[in-house]
């Protein structure tokens, strides 16, 4: 008899995305149903959506959902959490959302403690604008706002947020992975269910900053950025965790 | 005197530009004219379109329900700009792409295998100036020589474009006049 | 014998599952799906191991892997 | 109804919210309403609900989202800028249908200006500071007993209609004391929204999932939210209109329509006036929006002038002269900065305009 | 005026700001007006000027802020949820009286809503998103070369009044290409504002030192700085009134009023209207505010029904009643969600007013 | 023939502070007096005003200053100095308005690099509306929205400025200070003077965290607050520069 | 039946709560009452003052541009409210602090010395209460008894100040006496 | 000699120079000044070092120091 060893997890829904071939988005999505299915959260996770591509992403997911502005959704998921203690709560967040407009919301979020997980996917873009420059875009990358390639000299140097956020004293889980190759995706889901079993466990806040493609703001082949993102990305947005809870208490 | 047109396909079809060249052509010409995108949801991938209206007159509503062309490069084109077309209207029909029918018999019915003839002039990317030729020829909402002049302009500093995208409008011209 | 199955129609021909597979398993399609893309499809089935790493590495949840009889444990996911 | 006590305005809105099972607060602090702020950070936590303190009018708009967004009653205060910074939050709050309640205790503008007690913010509250077709209900109270008896009622309204509705007190109502009946209920209002479990997200167990969104990318569904909202907004407007009538028997030389605070002064006013053989009444709007358009219609048949007074430069009159469609002169007498004119500058006011029409 | 070029919408508002003099531009990307961003990206540095990709629409309008206070013609784009965002620094830079000129390229609400065009921020933009009595002087063109003119023309009248300017256009203003002659200059015009020498910051070299503030504790500094304010603004509801009228002379069955892209849609309806022997006639207001009021109630004298067609669910309805002062009825007809009605819809809708007037 | 060794710099004006008895905010305004005037930059000067008690500080000096809206003010700062880049300008902020509802405009316009100056004043509490809590507030320490003293579990621990900006890449400078003690305040001033020379030599962003005393609203006595600053601020917020412009170039 | 006072004085000297006392024991018999405090800017320091209306009937304008009384504890405010008090009114004057001359003379005054009393009383900080008792005697907006009885129920819990609040009411109730 | 001169009316009566003088020569005053504060003064003046101590812990720039001849330079300031 035929064992299945890799399907679709129950917490996402069988709708096909509408990101662009190759967009790493969707295994972001992968990862986040299969976590809620192998910790049995599907029927107590809300998750929040964000302003970005993955605006819409609470199509492709089978639980609870609202819908943020751009960058609020940490504040809506603090709502929500502090008034529903007992659901496990996510936000779902591009850079642009997460570390331009929304940072204030970020911060705040995560050096309350709220119980809450955050899972940020940074491309290094703002893709579904049609690749603007983001805080997180690389020095010299070429972006429609940046056209002749990010000048730290006049737009500063990319924003490292998990660095960043991995000061706060308060927060209990941060760590960065990388989903453009299968041995990053097997490590990224590892450090996901640990945030969310954290969660669950009621520890205060976690995030997880995946490193993700943009293929057509790129301009790239799926495949040219994945190694874009081995080469040029990598080596400033360093993988491992940054904050694990066992550090402060 | 009005005309316009739609132009539809995928999103990397060149139908936008397409529809630009015509517009920059109708402007040289010294006629009014509105070229307007359809600007979907803010992520790639889909379907694109543009409309082009080119007037003597002052143009006043940009929206262009019914359109005397439509010019359709895929089917879900076909599917949707089809039906819009105006009685005794003009629809130009890629057929590399399109294999169903358009079922309209109140209209000229133009067919040209855009990709085809571009992938056999060295260039399946130059479809939508095969297809573009072959709507001035149907409906000569500019005169061909002022579009060839714009195209030229526009490829000035990429001679080996120039050369094919030349060759493709007059591949599509040809086509569509045995046709008329 | 392990299996994989591509869902023709959800497949966006990235390729990332054809350059991610150690066993040379799949390659892309020549023709087109209903979405306008060259898709990906098992052609050296009998090579497949059914490590799922072609599954870890789509983005469209395209691909599924069933195993028959033994199942090796390669790594933990 | 209770036994009296004499509260603080700001400090009596926040119990009010508590009596009406509102068990959810969020807020930044800004004078002149920090007080509700202060006193819900002690009385929440007695009654084991949420306090919290955002880290900006910004972000507690979307917190009032997601709470709201969850079932549950919620509720905020601020002032003039901190409301102007929940613009955003509230056309998407408006939209997603979501039934918070929210207080805006008006202080001088625009700007930064200062703390004093201003109405300057009418034309925010009832057109909408946020972008798109969407209406708060929006209540005025003019004494602490009013502001509370409303409270408890946005609540009720809001769950009703599935609809934001936004009080606008000034300055002058956060800061004074008067004596209040607390209302007393005989089973205590849930601080859930009745029917949320069909909206609401709180974890799909058991049933289909809930989304509430904002996003209508597709035109025609856009245009089908944006027709159930104008819907239920017509709805509101057949049901919701209030205003109290002042001496407004009989022909009038003028009609005062004045809200809140500068109401209070314009009754005062009124003692003068008819002491000066006036004939005055007032229409005191308790709902600005919707606003008692017909009522001040129907009245100005028979009066030789209408005046909107306002503790600003002119906002409401607009809508006044909307109602009035020329049938009458529409005056207006105001005043800005935080000053609020005496009973007797209103007197002198409206004498001039009566001159004038 | 020089030769025509064809341009996109966005584009062509780029240009025009550079044209007149504007060397500075803050902006945060939002569909439908990024392109106006992506263009001066590309433009700014090339002319020595300023372009700057701020972290959100609220960092933006203080940006504006810092800039015009320094004495510098300043421009920014946005679209409705971003300009929602903006409230809170709308407020300041009227009540600071800088001469910063702003465009919102309207797309569909509320909420997130689409990106699909609308005029649904007509409310925002005229009553003002923010908190207390100020008001930016508010234009709506209707075509590429308009935006271009108006934009030119809004430096000179953000200079000439200190206060801010607002352009309104819709997504397919922003999206369309249409032939514009760029206006040309004897004299190219000075990135700086005339006479900010007097007040802006620039470092207190050999001067007094200037201040730029939006406080004012004192109540009576308070209300002078409003009458101040609105002393301006009656002088240009005097002097910058601005419409297009087509077809008013004579008798009329139908007044339509429309702005912005929906002028144009109206303006083929109304060739449909006349063929089946309908007269019609339209006002299309150019300024929103200050608005034609008394134009308008003088042509509701000789026509039967007046009607406000806009891409919203019935906002500029409200001025036009105020207008018409009951004296011919008021019809409204409106779509919303990002539909732009065809000119047939138009004219049916139309029709069916007038049946029921 | 008396020397005259200390008084007033001429960038003040000679206004009496509304601030109350003790209130180190004087301190800090005389220090940015000296430094403008040592560095002879008064003629060059920008400030901007917060909304806090130190509103009103424009009324405390001598040079050309803007008043923003509560937590804008390195927004506007970048407006102006965008555009007028021969100016010095600096922004005066207290804890509430930088830390709180100002944090985004602040990470970013560090991380872009704005060369301008921020002096933060951090006094663990919104002194003008009162005494509320701030995100800087310290464990246990009782305001009006936290009566029982802030409990770390639900509101967090106290936010760490200085060292989260820090992780940045492109900000030059970045100094805690304190200034409720001489000692401290010379220290004091030679970081400021620091920050400000920075400007001058053309270098991004820089940012001197004062630790100030609200002896109003810690309901203490000024020498008090002196002393509960030394005792409790001082371990948790550490004084020293946590980056130099050398560490980067 | 309506009394209106304004109670002013340096912020710390208890003139917010003694307004809040008097508005308190109006309440409790029966009558209206509004106390509005002025809250200038949002910062310390300065100076602090309330007005409160007692009446039997509704209170329309809590606005009292000219009150029937004023209660002044130091210099700025005799500046500021001397003047307001309506014609035929009433102003107690804390001489312990005011060193400057009222200029009416179509009002009564009456001279206390708050701060000296409640010195002597054993704490100044109990001057508002001399000075509360004083204004009861002199108005008469409540009864004497009932400003008592909320002064001993607002100090329940603080037996120790409850004594002393009460003998400087009585204080200021005696001094203002001889002086009507 | 060093002369530390006090204005009394910008005191606002904190104290916080009298506890930073090494050398205790201000001391705070029995009477108020115009804002109602007492304030501090010099009362041992001849005590001063003219070390700016005090001028340096004012908030309120109440204080002025200036010196006679030799001025010892105890630390930068
Ligand atoms: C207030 C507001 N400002 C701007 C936008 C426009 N906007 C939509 S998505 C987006 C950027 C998203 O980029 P990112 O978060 O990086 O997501 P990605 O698309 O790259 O996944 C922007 C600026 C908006 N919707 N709302
Ligand atoms: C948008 C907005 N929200 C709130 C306020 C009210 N407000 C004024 S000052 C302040 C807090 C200031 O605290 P902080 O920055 O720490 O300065 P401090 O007074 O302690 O020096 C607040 C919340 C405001 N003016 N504007
Ligand atoms: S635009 Fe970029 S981020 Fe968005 S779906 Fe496409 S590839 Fe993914
Ligand atoms: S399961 Fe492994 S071996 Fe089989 S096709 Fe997928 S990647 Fe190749
Ligand atoms: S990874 Fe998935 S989407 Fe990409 S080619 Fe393979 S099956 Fe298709
Ligand atoms: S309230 Fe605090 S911070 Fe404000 S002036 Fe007084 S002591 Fe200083
Ligand atoms: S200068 Fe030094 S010694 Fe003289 S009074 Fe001041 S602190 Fe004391
Ligand atoms: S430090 Fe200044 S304000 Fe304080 S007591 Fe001394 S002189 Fe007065
Ligand atoms: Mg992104
Ligand atoms: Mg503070």
């Amino acid at each position: 008899m035929a064992t299945t060893v890799f399907k679709r997890p129950e917490s996402m829904s069988t709708n096909i995305t509408h990101y662009c071939p190759g967009c790493t988005h969707g295994i972001v999505h992968r990862l986040v149903g299969e976590v809620l299915d192998e910790l049995g959260l599907r029927e107590r996770a809300i998750g929040i959506a964000p302003v970005g591509c993955s605006v819409l992403c609470y199509n492709y997911f089978n639980i609870d959902f609202q819908e943020s502005a751009h960058g609020r959704a940490p504040a809506m998921a603090t709502g929500i959490k502090r008034t529903r203690p007992d659901t496990i709560v996510f936000t779902y967040q591009g850079d642009g959302d997460l570390a331009s407009i929304g940072t204030n919301e970020l911060i705040h979020a995560a050096n309350r403690g709220e119980r809450i997980t955050t899972v940020f996917v940074n491309n290094a873009i703002y893709g579904m604008t049609g690749g603007q420059m983001a805080p997180t875009t690389m020095p010299g990358q070429v972006t429609t706002t940046c056209p002749m390639g990010r000048d730290v000299q006049t737009m500063g140097h990319p924003l490292r947020v998990s660095e960043m956020l991995a000061t706060l004293k308060t927060p209990s889980y941060i760590a960065r992975v990388a989903v453009h190759k299968p041995s990053y995706v097997i490590e990224a889901k590892r450090a996901l269910k640990k945030a969310f079993q954290y969660q669950v466990e009621g520890r205060c806040y976690s995030l997880v900053e995946f490193l993700s493609t943009c293929p057509t703001n790129w301009a790239m082949t799926p495949s040219q950025s994945t190694k874009w993102l081995e080469d040029t990305m990598l080596p400033y947005y360093p993988l491992g965790e940054f904050k694990t809870p066992d550090e402060e208490e | 005197m009005q005309n316009e047109v739609v132009i539809a396909g995928f999103g990397g079809q060149g139908v936008l530009s397409a529809g630009q060249i015509l517009a920059y052509s109708a402007m040289a010409e010294g006629f009014n004219v509105v070229w307007l995108p359809s600007y979907g949801p803010e992520m790639r991938g889909g379907t694109a379109n543009c409309s082009v209206v080119v007037s003597d007159q002052p143009i006043a509503s940009p929206i262009i329900p019914h359109p005397g062309a439509a010019i359709v490069m895929n089917n879900p084109s076909l599917e949707r700009f089809g039906p819009a077309v105006k009685a005794g209207g003009i629809i130009i029909i890629n057929t590399s792409l399109i294999n169903i029918k358009c079922q309209r018999d109140d209209v000229t019915q133009i067919n040209i295998g855009a990709n085809q003839v571009a992938m056999d002039l060295g260039n399946g990317k130059a479809a939508n100036m095969v297809i573009l030729g072959a709507y001035v020829a149907a409906t000569k909402a500019v005169s061909f020589d002022v579009l060839k002049a714009t195209v030229r302009e526009k490829f000035a500093r990429k001679p080996q474009f120039e050369e094919l995208n030349m060759r493709a409008l007059d591949a599509g011209f040809e086509l569509a006049g045995k046709q008329m | 014998m392990p299996r994989v199955t591509i869902e023709k129609d959800r497949c966006k021909g990235c390729s990332l599952c054809v350059e991610a597979c150690p066993q040379q398993v799949l390659e892309m399609s020549l023709d087109i799906n209903v979405k306008g893309y060259f898709y990906a499809r098992p052609v050296r089935a009998h090579h497949c191991i059914g490590c799922r790493v072609c599954a870890i590495t789509c983005p469209d949840v395209a691909i599924e892997v069933a195993v028959h009889g033994t199942l090796y444990h390669y790594f933990d996911y | 109804m209770g036994k009296k006590v004499l509260m603080k305005g700001n400090e009596a809105i926040g119990e009010a919210a508590i009596l009406a099972g509102c068990r959810a607060y969020f807020c930044y602090p800004i004078t002149p309403q920090t007080e509700v702020a202060e006193y819900l950070a002690r009385r929440m936590p007695e009654v084991g609900g949420t306090f919290l303190q955002g880290e900006s009018e910004v972000a507690v708009s979307y917190m009032l989202f997601g709470a709201g967004g969850a079932g549950v009653k919620v509720f905020t205060s601020s002032s003039s800028p901190g409301i102007s910074l929940m613009a955003e939050g509230m056309s998407y709050i408006a939209t997603a249908e979501l039934p918070i309640v929210l207080i805006n205790v008006m202080r001088n503008g625009p700007g930064l200006g200062g703390i004093l007690p201003a109405q300057a913010d009418y034309f925010q509250a009832t057109k909408g500071a946020g972008h798109g077709d969407y209406h708060f209900i929006v209540l005025a109270p003019s004494s602490v007993q009013e502001a509370v008896d409303l409270i408890v009622k946005s609540f009720d309204m809001a769950e009703k209609y599935s609809n934001p509705v936004m009080l606008v007190a000034d300055g002058m109502i956060g800061q004074m004391m008067e004596p209040v009946e607390l209302p007393t209920f005989d089973e205590p209002p849930s601080p859930y929204v009745k029917g949320h479990e069909k909206w609401a997200t709180t974890g799909a167990k058991g049933r289909e999932r809930n989304l509430v969104k904002t996003l209508f990318l597709n035109p025609h569904e856009g245009q089908d939210h944006n027709v159930k909202l104008q819907t239920k907004y017509k709805e509101i407007e057949a049901n919701e209109i209030a205003f109290e009538e002042i001496d407004t028997d009989g022909d009038l030389d003028v009609l005062l329509v004045s809200f809140g605070t500068m109401a209070r002064v314009c009754k005062t006013a009124m003692e003068s006036l008819k002491a000066e053989g006036v004939k005055v009444g007032m229409l005191r709007p308790i709902s600005l929006w919707p606003f008692p358009l017909q009522r001040i219609r129907d009245l100005a048949d028979k009066t030789k002038l209408v005046v909107s007074v306002e503790l600003s430069m002119g906002q409401m009159v607009e809508d006044v002269e909307r109602a009035v469609q020329g049938k009458t002169p529409v005056g207006f007498f105001g005043r800005a900065g935080g000053i609020v004119p005496t009973p007797d500058e209103v007197k002198d006011g409206i004498l001039n305009l009566m001159k004038e029409s």
